[in-house]
């Protein structure tokens, strides 16, 4: 199993702040998610860390324990 | 020296903060702080701050050794709540000591900048009762500008 | 609101005061302040601040108004100490209190650089038992011509 | 009488903070103090105040009990 963290505003479209997710194509997973959480977690503006590290989303594959999160923007001052 | 930089969960007393920070740096002569707070009169009932624990505080340290590579300073402390807060309650404290006013006012100035716009935090006000997220702003941009 | 403009004859308490003044602001959302103290370990035994009352208490009351007329601020404290100093003793404290932090910043840098030059203060430091006036510096008219 | 006021490096040189003289014009009474006192005084830098309210030094008369303060350059940052 791995894991995806939503922050900000895609915690309360994902309902939860964690979710645990079978390892596996980053592509395929978000296809197994619901659509408008899918498709907010696709948006541009939203980065992505793996295990603590920002990382480019293209080819992403998670492998067993690793955790993924979804940045979006911060908020303003 | 390295700069003093801290995640607080709970609420934090700035003006022991700042002067424990100015008695700690004597020797600078200038001491320049940003205290910021949650606006109370607004119709902002709480706000709320969430961090990500693997990216806020190494960003935050990040931003603390850029800013201290960029003026020569005394010491510097970044100090930055997290959590729920109610209005009046300090949110981020940072405190810059140099021997010349300007590098310190220039230092304050640009982790505040900084902190505003790049660090991982994601923040929501409860009005009327209803929670909101808040947006990224234009502003934040504009004032990143102005460091080149 | 009026700001509130002090001179100091005996020491004063910089973190006390910054408390207060952010307690009495809290609407206002951030506070800049700037602290001075005389420089600890640079060989300065004693630092004596002279001023004339007909101008000096006048001369920074006249600047706080100056400042309050330029920057929407919700505060400004100006508190300036004369007399006799240690090392390690405040000088001067500058709080200035505003709903956006970039006026904050800037009400209290120009009013520290306005004190530097035109304030009614004559100064003189004690090194190796002999007093030393200090003269006026190139820089603060530097300071002072970026407010156009 | 009136008084002439000294302010930072001024009362070294004067050997007092402050003194009494004859009221009358400032240019007879400068004429009466020590020379070197005098030509520090007369500093194009030195400003005048008469009972707290800058002045130009220009046919400047001194009436009965007023003070008039000798301002050197304030000392820099």
């Amino acid at each position: 199993m791995a894991r995806l963290v939503f922050l900000g505003r895609l915690e309360d479209l994902a309902g939860a702040a964690e979710r645990p997710v079978a390892a596996g194509p980053l592509a395929d997973l978000l296809a197994g998610l619901e659509p408008a959480l899918a498709e907010a977690l696709q948006a541009r503006k939203v980065r992505l860390a793996l295990n603590g590290t920002l990382v480019e989303r293209d080819g992403l594959v998670l492998a067993e324990g690793d955790e993924l999160a979804f940045l979006p923007p911060v908020s303003g001052g | 020296m390295a700069a003093d930089v801290r995640l607080a969960t709970e609420p934090f007393d700035p003006s022991a903060e700042i002067g424990t920070f100015a008695r700690a740096h004597e020797a600078a002569g200038g001491v320049v702080s940003f205290l910021g707070q949650v606006r109370a009169g607004e119709g902002v009932e709480a706000l709320e701050l969430k961090h990500y624990e693997p990216l806020t505080l190494p960003g935050m340290r990040a931003l603390a050794e850029t800013t201290m590579a960029r003026w020569p300073l005394a010491g510097l402390l970044i100090l930055h709540r997290s959590g729920m807060m109610q209005p009046g309650e300090p949110i981020v404290l940072v405190c810059a000591a140099a021997r010349h006013r300007r590098d310190a006012f220039a230092a304050a100035d640009y982790a505040m900048d900084h902190l505003k716009s790049d660090s991982w935090f994601w923040k929501r006000e409860r009005r009327g009762g209803a929670w909101h997220w808040i947006e990224p702003r234009a502003e934040d941009h504009a004032d990143l500008a102005r460091w080149g």
